[in-house]
């Protein structure tokens, strides 16, 4: 692994060079909310990012994506695909963040590999960010996440105070560093220091731990238990968590029409929304919210874990601040694992 | 509010006692400056239940799911217009609801509170006092001045005490609202704008949408069976497809506007809506202009079963002629 | 969005022309656009026909929709008040219309897209009259490109 | 996926003449469904129908589309086409070619062709969507409610009455007869009004078929076709008729005396009183507002005085409600309220300008002067009379745009009544046309002249009083000079207006008034006395101005119509009605509050979800006799649950997208 320094005030002219050849996709702050977008100009960006509303699975896995365009005029059916070639950037991604890209791998590039999302993620270079702090919702510690690690972006980026700690992490990253040495220094010593206090301090406001591995089993113990039906008694039964998951990956596919024209679009589903698994029958498995609410704390915790070996929880802790309920998956955590002891 | 907690403890282990089912309120949150809705289901849950100044959920939307059984709910002056409506709606038989009517002193914005604490600043503790709210954080203690950090909602809020209730707790609590405000300021400045205007204000908001529903799940107007954006299959339901799942700018006005025009005259100006909306789209923007519209053009809602839409006078104003 | 596009389609591209869907009950306007007809009134051919009971069927939703698919302007006509067919059908209509004509304003919608009007199975000229102007308005204002996705 | 067969009509050169049918056809070819498409001449000629039958068979359609003239022409033709060649009527979808595109649009050939498309593919979007529908049957009332007691009221109660069906005439006055009544003699042929319309009268009440009411009043009217609900108040009488014999003692000794309605103002009548002699039922009403007993709370005269103990001063008015298949209204006219709008005749400040009417009184023998012309203001014989045409009729001006229809001839008929009785007597007419349309009329209209009455073309300008004449000022815009002329009387010819509260009538019943507040024939030509309300006909002057015999005429059509209706055992009924989801209905009823037929009620039903325990919940029901269709409900359902058949949100919703390409 290579070690740079990068000065702080030749960020913005770096990230300027960036846009030179890819699209830049980085945190913007919209009326006080924080989110992902391309951008025309550095001036947009938020350069030391905190959590965003959105997670930035919506470059990879947009919320609406036409995936190909048909014409029957004539009788006969015309198709187009829509795969997006373009390079790109994506800036300042937390760790977090970073891992729910592993999480996404896992079901969107396994073979039968969905090429919409392979040719995003594949065009697509990740810058990651460092967290500087935890926020009262944060817990991916609980997952062997390191806030201030680096796996699986391109390149990586550590505040250090006057300048970030630059980590080049895969040959994508080395040919970036190498595209734009010019702007990167010597690293000095004693730095890895400093991350691992950041570490340790934030690590400590971290409040849950999950035994990876066993809590997934303890699961399949609690599936009738009546907490879950106790729990659902405050869920709206609203989209919120599924949608600002950096994890959650369910989609319906919807045609728009426009005569003998129109396009097939990939748009986000949630399981906690009443139509979700209604059958055509009108037979629903998962009629009641409790049986939605439950459904997706075992695909967090154990469903996804099971099937991919990693857990669908990255411990950004997103749901937790948005709920408008406070449903908060800390403590479904704690509460089954003391209902399993 | 202590003493609000207790007599609320109070009554909800007495109800409980009585046989309900359920005694819905709020307990304290897991996160801070914040609160939950709590069903108390046994006596020996009331422990858990809290009202202060956090207890911003409209409670009231939960009875539509028990239309059957006897429960009783904790409302505030500007949930308890949910429970009438509702009742008239047929969706809830009020011989089987217990209303427990709250008096509120306004309710604390928590996300501009928490906007106003320094970055990464650590939430030790939380107190609330009688006009202040008061936080340590590992950087020092934090005044808020209640008055100032109250919702919108709360500053022009003119029934802070609900009325027609079953049981009301405590002393009547004083006006909250300031009476300078105008209620339709911020409709009124969008209204001054030129369309062009307008529309660039909307479209930047709008297309934010993620279209998660909570503004729906959570309103109490919103009390059909199934939503008519739901029901995705033509034919089938023998229903139309008014609405895609796409998040696109057209469906996403489609969404919101429909939806306010189907709560207009219907809204009791809980502001549910907007506090759940995690994308901050200030959706009482509509409710409002549809509230100020009925009243300008209609005269004040009638008491009718169905609301402003379902009857007419032929007096009513003719643009069209 | 097309893959190939008719000949028709690209003609109509070149020289933009207001498009203007009109819903019109059934009893009184839809007869009234009929005796336009019938009279040999001339009026612009910008207008195209969607016939309804009442008025009273005309679901907002339907208007926003031809507003977001396509439509320069929606007219919408019904009976005098008064003198619906189904006794008290316009008079909801007039309500609701009343109020969903300033929420479409509100967000952004020229007033102009938006027409309502009480025409009578007599008045043809009306109608006629009634198209004539919401085609020289639309024009005025142009396209209509609010609320749509713009690729 | 449906089997779309889109026919295109020329409809000769009408719409051949302006659009490209085969281009229509071809272009109709490739949208979504279309499996057969064709253009023909005549569309709804034999061949044509034969056309699509065939087309039917060797395509296998299962939907078509027509694109032809207006649905409101000829959608029942080619319904019935389709049913005849086995098809569900309600499987035809037009487009309105001809009155919506050839006919307004032949000045842009090139945009009406683009126009035209868009149409049809608005037709076969809705086309694809379009469900098999089955009307219901529903039975027929064979009872006929007659509104309106007047000759055309008489002729519909008599003719359907005479076919053997029952008939319940309700007339707000305490005499049948209407207008007619008052009238002296009729034109041209100068028989007396009353010699022929009484014993019509008396024939209304002595019928065993024919239930009267009179003075009484149609308060509501609900239900539809074969299955009408009429609540009816019978106003109080103060006399109780199973025991009055009409001996005439009570109106003779009462000691009030009130204006008479029925000579115009120019006489007065008693507070007990039969309106005129031959009045039907021949016993008398008090009129409490002027009765002593009731201001006064004193007198009790008649009560004395009544040999059968006939008065009641206790009575009330009574309700009750009957049900019919049909209801016939004949609630006749008004005359212009002259006296609110013309200045320049005095505004009614001058006792001798009267009205026409008030001259038919004044000139009859049973009227306040025993048939004598003479001034109201001194009771002397008149020399010149004055006759001013057109009061409240073709002038803009004062609202009234349209002809009256009678006045010329009834005026006609005045000037030779003046100049009959009174020798010498000097007559001068002020018109603007003649029109003399009927039978004998211009015959008669010439006799006038030839009489010696004077015809001046043009309006008057002023009428004022100079000592015990009146100055009449007007224009002869024939001899284009000024004309001055100084007379003993003035008689206004007053134009025809729609009846006081035949508004709230026609609101009640729910049929349309026109712009002048005459009721609306559902065509002006073809079906000139029905309504756009199944089973409501029209008879008499409440639809427009008209004279006695057309007015006999339309009341026997009406007839004709209600017995056409009621000789039916039962209906068809519109299947185009709402239909109810129960699955997303919530009960919440909001769709009954919009709903002015009151065909929605709530309905528990027991709710079987996949997996789920059964539960009992309220949505709501649609009473299909009592639905007409009208779809506000659908709009009041949020949730989509509540929708109209043959225009559903699905088929409209793809109308609008069809349209919006």
């Amino acid at each position: 692994m290579e070690s740079k320094l990068l000065k702080k005030d030749k960020l913005p002219s770096f990230l300027e060079r960036l846009m030179e050849s890819s699209l830049l996709v980085a945190p913007v702050r919209e009326d006080g909310l924080l989110i992902y977008r391309p951008v025309s100009s550095v001036s947009e960006i938020e350069l030391n990012p905190g959590r965003s509303v959105l997670p930035p699975k919506d470059w990879f896995f947009q919320q609406t994506e036409a995936i190909c365009r048909y014409n029957t005029a004539g009788g006969q059916l015309l198709l187009e695909e829509l795969v997006t070639e373009k390079n790109a950037v994506l800036y300042g991604l937390h760790p977090c963040d970073i891992r729910s890209l592993a999480v996404l791998d896992a079901v969107f590039l396994a073979e039968p590999a969905d090429r919409y999302y392979a040719a995003r993620r594949k065009n697509t270079a990740l810058i990651g960010m460092s967290c500087t702090a935890g926020r009262p919702e944060c817990f991916c510690t609980a997952f062997g996440i390191s806030p201030v690690g680096g796996e699986g972006a391109d390149i990586h980026l550590t505040d250090i105070g006057a300048a970030y700690l630059v980590e080049v992490l895969t040959p994508k990253g080395k040919e970036l560093a190498a595209k734009y040495q010019e702007f990167s220094e010597e690293k000095v010593a004693g730095l890895e220091e400093v991350k691992k206090a950041r570490k340790e301090a934030i690590a400590a406001q971290c409040s849950v731990g999950v035994d990876q591995g066993v809590l997934p089993a303890k699961m399949a113990g609690v599936f009738d238990h009546p907490y879950w039906e106790e729990l659902s008694r405050r869920c709206l039964g609203c989209g919120i968590c599924t949608y600002v998951c950096p994890t959650c990956h369910c989609f319906d596919i919807t045609d728009v029409n426009s005569g003998s024209e129109g396009e097939r679009l990939r748009c986000w589903d949630s399981c906690l929304f009443r139509d979700y698994t209604l059958h055509t029958s009108g037979h629903n498995p998962r009629h009641e919210l409790y049986q939605r609410l439950r459904n997706r704390f075992f695909h967090k915790i154990k469903y996804n874990y099971d099937r991919y070996g990693i857990e669908g929880c990255v411990g950004c802790g997103r749901c937790v601040a948005l709920c408008p309920v406070n449903i908060d998956i800390r403590e479904v955590i704690a509460t089954v694992r003391g209902l399993s002891e | 509010m202590k003493e609000i907690t207790e007599i609320l403890r109070r009554e909800a282990a007495r109800l409980l006692k009585e046989g309900i089912e359920f005694f819905i309120g709020y307990a304290a949150g897991s996160i801070p400056v914040s609160a939950r809705p709590f069903f108390a289901a046994r006596p020996e849950e009331v422990d858990d239940l809290v009202f202060n100044t956090f207890c911003v959920h409209n409670l009231v939307k939960y009875l539509i799911r028990y239309p059957n059984k006897r429960v009783a709910v904790v409302v505030k002056g500007c949930d308890n217009g949910a429970v009438s409506r509702l009742v008239q709606e047929r969706h809830l038989d009020r011989t089987k609801i217990t209303v427990v009517g709250v008096p509120c002193g306004g309710m604390i914005d928590r996300n501009r509170v928490l906007a106003e604490l320094p970055p990464a600043a650590r939430i030790e503790a939380v107190e609330d006092r009688q006009n202040a709210l008061v936080i340590r954080t590992g950087q020092g203690e934090h005044v808020f001045e209640k008055k100032l950090y109250v919702m919108a909602k709360c500053q022009v809020c003119a029934k802070n005490n609900p009325a027609s209730v079953d049981i009301m707790l405590g002393k009547e609590a004083p006006p909250v609202a300031d009476p300078e405000r105008d209620p339709f300021k911020e409709v009124k400045e969008i209204e001054a704008l030129e369309a062009a205007g307008k529309a660039a204000y909307w479209e930047r908001l709008i297309r934010r949408c993620l279209r998660c529903y909570a503004c729906r799940q959570v309103c109490p107007a919103c009390s059909c069976t199934e939503c008519s954006f739901e029901q995705a299959v033509p034919g089938w339901q023998q229903g139309a497809m008014w609405l895609t799942k796409a998040k696109t700018l057209p469906d996403n006005f489609h969404y919101h506007l429909i939806r306010a025009f189907h709560v207009a005259g219907r809204c009791a100006g809980c502001a549910e809506c907007e506090r759940v909306c995690p994308v901050g789209i200030p959706l009482m923007l509509l409710n409002n202009k549809l509230t100020k519209d009925i009243k300008e053009l209609f005269g004040e809602a009638p008491a009718d079963a169905c609301g402003v839409l379902c009857t007419y006078s032929p007096a009513d104003p003719d643009e069209f002629a | 969005m097309s893959v190939s596009k008719s000949e028709v389609m690209e003609a109509k591209e070149k020289v933009w022309q207001p498009k203007i869907v009109a819903f019109l009950c059934n009893w009184c306007s839809y007869a009234g656009a009929d005796l336009a007809g019938v009279s040999r009134l001339k009026y612009p051919p910008n207008v195209r026909i969607i016939r309804v009971p009442c008025s009273s069927r005309i679901n907002p939703q339907f208007i926003l929709r031809a507003l977001q698919r396509g439509a320069d302007g929606v007219l919408v006509a019904g009976c005098h008040p008064g003198d619906c067919h189904y006794v008290s059908g316009n008079y909801f209509t007039r309500r609701r219309l009343l109020l969903f004509k300033r929420l479409l304003e509100y967000v952004g919608y020229e007033p102009e897209r938006l027409k309502v009007r009480w025409v009578s199975a007599a008045e043809g000229a009306r109608f006629a009259d009634t198209i004539k102007e919401m085609v020289d308005e639309l024009a005025y204002l142009g396209p209509n490109i609010r609320m749509r996705e713009i690729k | 996926m449906p089997r779309i067969g889109v026919f295109v009509c020329w409809c000769g050169s009408n719409i051949g003449g302006v659009l490209d049918c085969p281009a229509i056809a071809q272009e109709a070819a490739s949208f979504p469904g279309v499996v057969f498409s064709t253009d023909y001449k005549y569309v709804c000629s034999d061949p044509g129908q034969k056309m699509i039958a065939d087309a039917v068979i060797e395509h296998r359609l299962d939907r078509i589309v027509v694109a032809s003239c207006s649905p409101r022409l000829h959608e029942e033709t080619f319904r019935q086409t389709l049913k005849r060649a086995g098809l569900n009527p309600y499987f035809l979808e037009m487009a309105n070619l001809r009155e919506h595109c050839s006919w307004v649009h032949p000045h842009a050939q090139e945009a009406a062709q683009r126009k035209a498309i868009d149409l049809v593919r608005r037709a076969a979007a809705k086309a694809a969507l379009l469900e098999p529908l089955f009307p219901n049957r529903i039975p027929v009332n064979k009872r006929c409610l007659v509104i309106g007691g007047g000759i055309a009221g008489i002729q519909a109660a008599l003719d359907v009455a005479d076919a053997g069906l029952e008939v319940v005439l309700v007339e707000r006055e305490p005499t049948i007869g209407g207008n007619m009544a008052k009238l002296d003699k009729t034109f041209p042929t100068l028989d007396c009004s009353a010699c022929i319309s009484t014993p019509k009268m008396v024939a209304v009440a002595k019928h065993p078929k024919i239930k009267l009411y009179t003075y009484a009043e149609v308060e509501e009217v609900s239900g539809y076709i074969g299955n009408f609900k009429a609540r009816i108040r019978q106003k109080a009488r103060f006399v109780d008729h199973t025991k009055c014999t009409g001996c005439g003692t009570c109106w003779t000794r009462c000691p009030s005396s009130v204006p008479d309605e029925f000579n115009e103002g120019l006489g007065e009548r008693a507070a007990i009183y039969i309106p005129f002699p031959q009045a039907v039922p021949n016993k008398p009403v008090i009129d409490a507002a002027h009765c002593r007993q009731f201001t006064k709370g004193k007198c009790g005269a008649c009560a004395k005085l009544c040999p059968v103990g006939a008065i009641d001063y206790e009575q009330k008015d009574e309700v009750f409600e009957i049900e019919v298949g049909a209801v016939v209204v004949a609630t006749g006219y008004g005359l212009f309220p002259w006296e609110k709008v013309y200045g320049e005749y005095g505004y009614g400040r001058y006792p001798d300008v009267i009205t026409g009417m008030g001259f038919e009184r004044l000139v009859n023998a049973a009227g306040p002067t025993g048939g004598k012309i003479q001034r109201p203001s001194d009771g002397k014989e008149p020399q010149t009379v004055v006759f001013i045409q057109c009061v409240g009729s073709r002038d803009e001006a004062k609202g009234k745009d349209y002809c009256s229809r009678v006045c010329c001839m009834y005026t006609a008929k005045h000037a030779h009544q003046v100049l009959e009785k009174i020798p010498d007597a000097k007559v001068y007419v002020f018109y603007i046309d003649i029109r003399t349309f009927g039978k004998g009329y211009e015959e008669f209209y010439r006799r006038v002249q030839d009489e010696g009455a004077v015809y001046i073309r043009g309006r008057v300008s002023k009428v004022f009083q100079e000592g015990s004449k009146l100055v009449v000022k007007g224009a002869d815009t024939l001899l284009g000079e000024q004309v001055e002329i100084a007379a003993d009387m003035v008689v206004l010819a007053t134009g025809v207006v729609a009846a006081k509260g035949s508004h709230d009538l026609a609101r009640m019943i729910g049929i349309p008034v026109d712009k002048d507040g005459f009721f609306q024939e559902a065509h002006p030509k073809l079906r000139p006395v029905e309504t756009h309300t199944g089973g409501v006909f029209l008879a008499g002057t409440c639809q427009a101005p008209k004279d006695i015999p057309d007015t006999v005429a339309q009341a026997s059509g009406a007839a004709a119509k209600v017995c056409a209706l009621l000789f039916k055992d039962d209906l068809e009924t519109n299947p185009m009605v709402s239909r109810v989801n129960n699955a997303l209905c919530a009960g919440c009823l909001a769709c009954q509050g919009v709903c002015p037929y009151r065909a929605i009620q709530p309905v528990t039903i027991t709710e079987r979800l996949p997996g789920q325990p059964p539960r009992e919940r309220v949505v709501a029901q649609v009473n299909e006799g009592l639905c007409q269709g009208c779809g506000a409900c659908t709009v009041a359902c949020r949730a989509g649950a509540i929708d109209l058949k043959g225009f559903t949100n699905e088929q409209l919703l793809a109308e609008v997208d069809a349209l919006c390409l």
